[in-house]
């Protein structure tokens, strides 16, 4: 059946996440999301291909450009626009908002809004793996700017001293907030640079879907095997501000030419087009389905009582 | 001859005095993340890269413990550097810098070196900023010696207490709120300078003492007219200067009021206003006075506008609070809506 | 059936505290620099690497801020572990992760995860250990809540403090002192816990209630002795746990004396002296009652050994401080030096 | 005349650290030095070839193991020592001790206790030369425990991307405290690591203290005319225990045999033997001198007034 094919699998996954973003920019302006937002559109290839490569126990790590990785490892779109738009039902109970999305039970743990806060953290759920010889795979998604930070290398280096059962993913867009890589990198020698501590590297320089499954596959199944962890570079575009729901062209910081030649080179056209138009439709039908039915979730969720202000400080 | 003065936004006022510390010093300079951007911090550093060049006004890669390390070295070469964080819950990533070495380095290198650098660090608010990006951390500096830490509440502070801040000597944790940004004030266009451990008597009152940080200033304003509407009569104060405290402007209000309510933009255990009461009643310790203190709810901060409206002190919980220590013996009260809502739009045009 | 008691020091009540909470529970593991190697963290972790394996215990890279993500991240995956520091200095490289993630993880994920991880600190004195390697800073982590924070005094206090917090199911920050691993107490054989939340009453009296935090416990009841021989009856309290901080004892006891002395092995300033003054002044409003506070001096720890002894709270600045607190209209009053000198010497046994 | 040679000024330069250093353990005993001491004997080359390769205002940053950077760039040795007995005289006023050494006149920033610190200091004082435009060069010294710390990554990247006048020397003895780089370091692939930042590196893998000075003596020419910031790995063996004035064999973390390969190598003797008998008596005799009247400096310095407790804490 093509709908279970993996193109399907990634069509659905990466239409799931732009539909969903769409409908965020669309909502903003009603001020019923008092969150910033960080959106994904154009970048859908890094989440979906590499989930896509992941068993349903296995654990993801995203950042607070984080919905496309917590609805490409299937936690619940519902609790997802629940959080955003600050119910009790949100999957964060309203405390944490669009930066802070997390789902244990679907192996996505908690976002954080200061970057680089989560690769150690993630590093962190591997040990525990590792200690307690389960099978599960940790994948760590990280914004180019974090390598920036030094926790990056203390950590990549700690994981291959204990051999973690971890792969980092570093969505790769080329700019932290306005400023590009050539403002912020000594030299574009990334995966170099993470070669010599150990890891074993992957590179998807068009940011094709496809290959970034295939990349993502290899790498995790190495890793389940007792290999070396992995890092996946994933180069992306994103095609949105840094965080807002608008575009941004007209600021100066990027050249619009190059946005044009990621959009023609969209992951979502790129997996489509492998489809038929029936199961396109088949499969944006259920999508927009999806999206309406969480939408209308969290708009009837009910606020949090104010008491809750006070729960949860202490376990 | 001092120029005539204009009203300017808290952004613009910290814009020109940044203009005019650099004009008049070539050592200063300027950087940090997103300085350099179009949305220039608030507005703060718009325009500065063009006007003073990349070799003083440039952003950073995302290493805010290195780059807090490398202006200190600056400093200490003699240089005299402003580093910006859009957030200053970013500043947990150079504390060790911070606390370890630039609090410390004059001292424990017998007096060789100086370290006169300015860390400017804005506190979030509001709009879902949520647990990491709207903490007051101010009295975590406060409390290791070797730092000073300013927070201006209004443009004319603003631009007086940089200068000034520029100006000295000593590491300076410069605080500063997202919320006041577009406050204005009287400021005038010539440099001048607030000075470190002078507060303000913001507005005089004879029956309670309320101390106001940073922009909790302006809603004490407000629980202020509140007040007013229940006859009871508030001093606020504006310490601006939080280390060092000039606590001898609090100690003679409250010798006069009896009553001290500290209102922080800020957790109050361990903080500035546990500081500030601690300090009150040491040195009035023959009187009885009643103290009290209000700041942060003793919780993380939630990102649901349910709960981050309970987060915050605001005019109304201030009233308040005021009401039950000024008044012990009467019923409960409550400002009604209308006043409340009144208080709220209530603006305040500096300087204080 | 509670087995008996001996003797221990310390060091080894903590050692044991491990040895027992790591038999009990394979989910806790212990690492950080050094604890493996034969000095075993002042003996503290002597013996645990061959005990439990490499994979329970292991020495770490210098690299404290990712250990410390890491020690969050296995504890939100069911581990417990134990993070060991040998000068609490160094938990200023790793604020980040305590303030901005643990902290904040349990609440900020809607209750959804949990953090439960014990990050053990030792404070340095003396012998030149300078300006950083010295601090006890334990005030800046009782500002932020979801940290719990504990400071056990004595060797009996230890052991029942760590098992304590490790099967805690929140980060606590665990505070040691260099000079406390070598006294001694009784300590039970079996597994026991102090309780967060619990300050002790260490000795009654009637004239001045004195807390003492940390090994300033056993600096005060030096003091104590001093006091007596004027005439003067101290109530010691060692809150043991700081946050969460039993104010309901230290209050009843400063209702009964009407003075409050609060001696720390910190700064003052924001300080947990701060909290607990201002804490019982307002617990306290309608009473006249006299507070004080004790602590580092408000500079930067020095290393020349004359220097360094200005620097600390002993047992003759605290006797002459409750001194002209109690009786203020006396004229000064110094301790002879043989007394002084004897008071240094005692040595106090716990569990106090 | 050979007393000026090269090898001369390096005998000597090594010779009067080993030699401070013996009499500070030799006089720690007597508990006159109240501070926590870390002896470089056995590592001089690493200060001595380098600080050769230096002008007198160049600057250099050091370590808590920081007598030898301290004396080999020519800071007082009488300061020194009475710094270490927390004399009024001492280089930071008493206030410092052995972890804290400082001479700004001569081009010797103050050392730091907290490992890694320093690094991002010492690139900030060669961004205030390059600011201002001066041909002075920074040395920035550091242990390989040191480069675990993520500071030293995020320092590297902004040296280069900034172009900073600094050279950084790695005093690699294989050791933080008691722990061998297999157990920190995921690979032992540091240079490779650090060329992927674009420093220009060299090694002196058998601390040979004229390849030391040759070595540094062309990265400093080349940073001085301009070029890339430069990295120098130095092999050195730590003799002494890590902190205080014995030896450590009998503890077990290292083999003692390789510090009798090491003994073999005295990089004093390697330069000594390339002197005549003269040349090192009168090089000999003026090290001890200089010693006697430290210590005696020491000795008779006045303590500090305990007011000095509060002064300094603001500028
Ligand atoms: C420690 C820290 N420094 C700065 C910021 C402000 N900030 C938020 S997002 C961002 C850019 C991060 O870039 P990257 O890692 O490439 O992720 P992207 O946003 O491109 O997905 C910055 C600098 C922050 N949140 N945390
Ligand atoms: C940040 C920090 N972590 C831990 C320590 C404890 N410590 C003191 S020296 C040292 C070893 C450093 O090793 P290295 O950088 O190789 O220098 P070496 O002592 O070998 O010269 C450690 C871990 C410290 N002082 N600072
Ligand atoms: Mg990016
Ligand atoms: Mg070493």
């Amino acid at each position: 059946m093509e709908e279970t094919s993996l193109a399907a699998r990634l069509y659905r996954s990466q239409k799931l996440i732009r539909r969903a973003e769409e409908e965020i920019a669309r909502i903003y302006p009603t001020d019923k999301i008092k969150s910033p937002v960080h959106l994904s559109i154009g970048q859908e290839a890094a989440a979906a291909g590499v989930c896509e490569a992941l068993q349903p126990e296995d654990i993801v790590s995203i950042t607070y450009r984080g919905h496309a990785g917590y609805i490409a490892k299937g936690a619940p779109l519902k609790k997802m626009f629940a959080e955003l738009f600050g119910k009790s039902l949100g999957c964060a109970a309203g405390k944490g908002g669009s930066m802070h999305l997390v789902s244990m039970q679907d192996g996505v743990l908690g976002a954080s809004a200061v970057v680089g806060t989560t690769i150690p953290v993630a590093a962190g759920v591997a040990l525990a793996l590792k200690q307690r010889q389960e099978k599960r795979v940790v994948v760590c998604f990280l914004g180019d700017g974090a390598t920036e930070e030094g926790v990056f290398c203390e950590t990549i280096n700690f994981a291959v001293l204990k051999r973690l059962p971890i792969l980092f993913v570093c969505e790769n867009n080329g700019f932290a907030i306005h400023s590009p890589l050539s403002k912020r990198w000594s030299t574009l020698d990334l995966l170099s640079r993470v070669k010599t501590f150990g890891l074993s590297c992957h590179d998807v320089p068009d940011g094709n879907p496809f290959v970034v499954y295939q990349e993502a596959a290899k790498a995790v199944m190495d890793i389940r095997r007792g290999g070396v962890p992995g890092f996946l570079n994933v180069a992306v575009y994103r095609w949105k501000q840094h965080v807002g729901p608008g575009e941004d062209f007209h600021v100066g910081y990027r050249d619009q030419a190059e946005y044009k030649r990621w959009v023609k080179r969209d992951p979502i056209e790129l997996v489509g087009k492998t489809l038929s138009e029936k199961t396109r439709n088949v499969i944006d039908n259920e999508v927009e389905e999806k999206i309406a039915a969480a939408i209308k979730f969290a708009e009837d969720a009910p606020w949090p009582n104010q008491l809750e202000t006070f729960s949860q400080v202490y376990a | 001859m001092p120029k005539a003065s204009r009203i300017l936004s808290y952004f613009e006022a910290l814009n020109e005095a940044t203009v005019q510390v650099m004009e008049n010093d070539p050592s200063v300079f300027l950087f940090g993340l997103d300085v350099d951007d179009h949305l220039g911090i608030n507005g703060t550093t718009l325009g500065l890269s063009q006007r003073f060049g990349e070799g003083r006004v440039f952003g950073t890669p995302l290493s805010e413990d290195a780059m807090t390390g490398i202006a200190i070295g600056s400093a200490m070469a003699g240089q005299r550097p402003i580093h910006v964080h859009i957030r200053m819950d970013f500043l947990m990533l150079c504390m060790n810098q911070l606390i370890n070495v630039a609090a410390k380095a004059h001292y424990m290198y017998g007096g060789t070196v100086k370290v006169p650098m300015v860390v400017r660090s804005i506190i979030g608010k509001s709009w879902g900023q949520g647990a990491q990006h709207s903490q007051g951390l101010h009295s975590l500096f406060m409390h290791v010696p070797g730092l000073k830490v300013l927070a201006p509440s209004n443009a004319y502070d603003a631009k007086g207490c940089l200068i000034e801040a520029v100006e000295d000597d000593n590491p300076v944790i410069f605080v500063e709120h997202r919320l006041l940004y577009g406050t204005k004030a009287e400021v005038p266009e010539e440099v001048y300078r607030v000075p470190f451990g002078k507060a303000k008597v913001v507005c005089e009152g004879n029956d309670v003492t309320i101390v106001g940080i940073s922009n909790m200033v302006v809603e004490c304003l407000r629980a202020n007219k509140i007040l007013e509407g229940v006859g009871i009569s508030s001093e606020i104060i504006d310490p601006v200067s939080l280390m060092p405290l000039d606590l001898k402007t609090i100690a003679a209000s409250v010798k006069k009021t009896g009553h001290l309510i500290v209102v922080d933009n800020g957790w109050t255990a361990c903080g500035a206003s546990a500081e500030i009461v601690a300090s009150v009643s040491e040195l009035l310790g023959d009187r009885l006075i009643k103290t009290t203190r209000l700041g942060y709810q003793p919780t993380t901060c939630p990102t649901s506008p349910v709960l981050e409206k309970v987060f915050y002190p605001n005019p109304v919980t201030i009233a308040e609070k005021t009401f039950s220590m000024v008044k012990p013996g009467s019923p409960e009260w409550h400002p009604s809506p209308e006043l409340a809502e009144l208080a709220y739009q209530t603006e305040f045009k500096g300087p204080f």
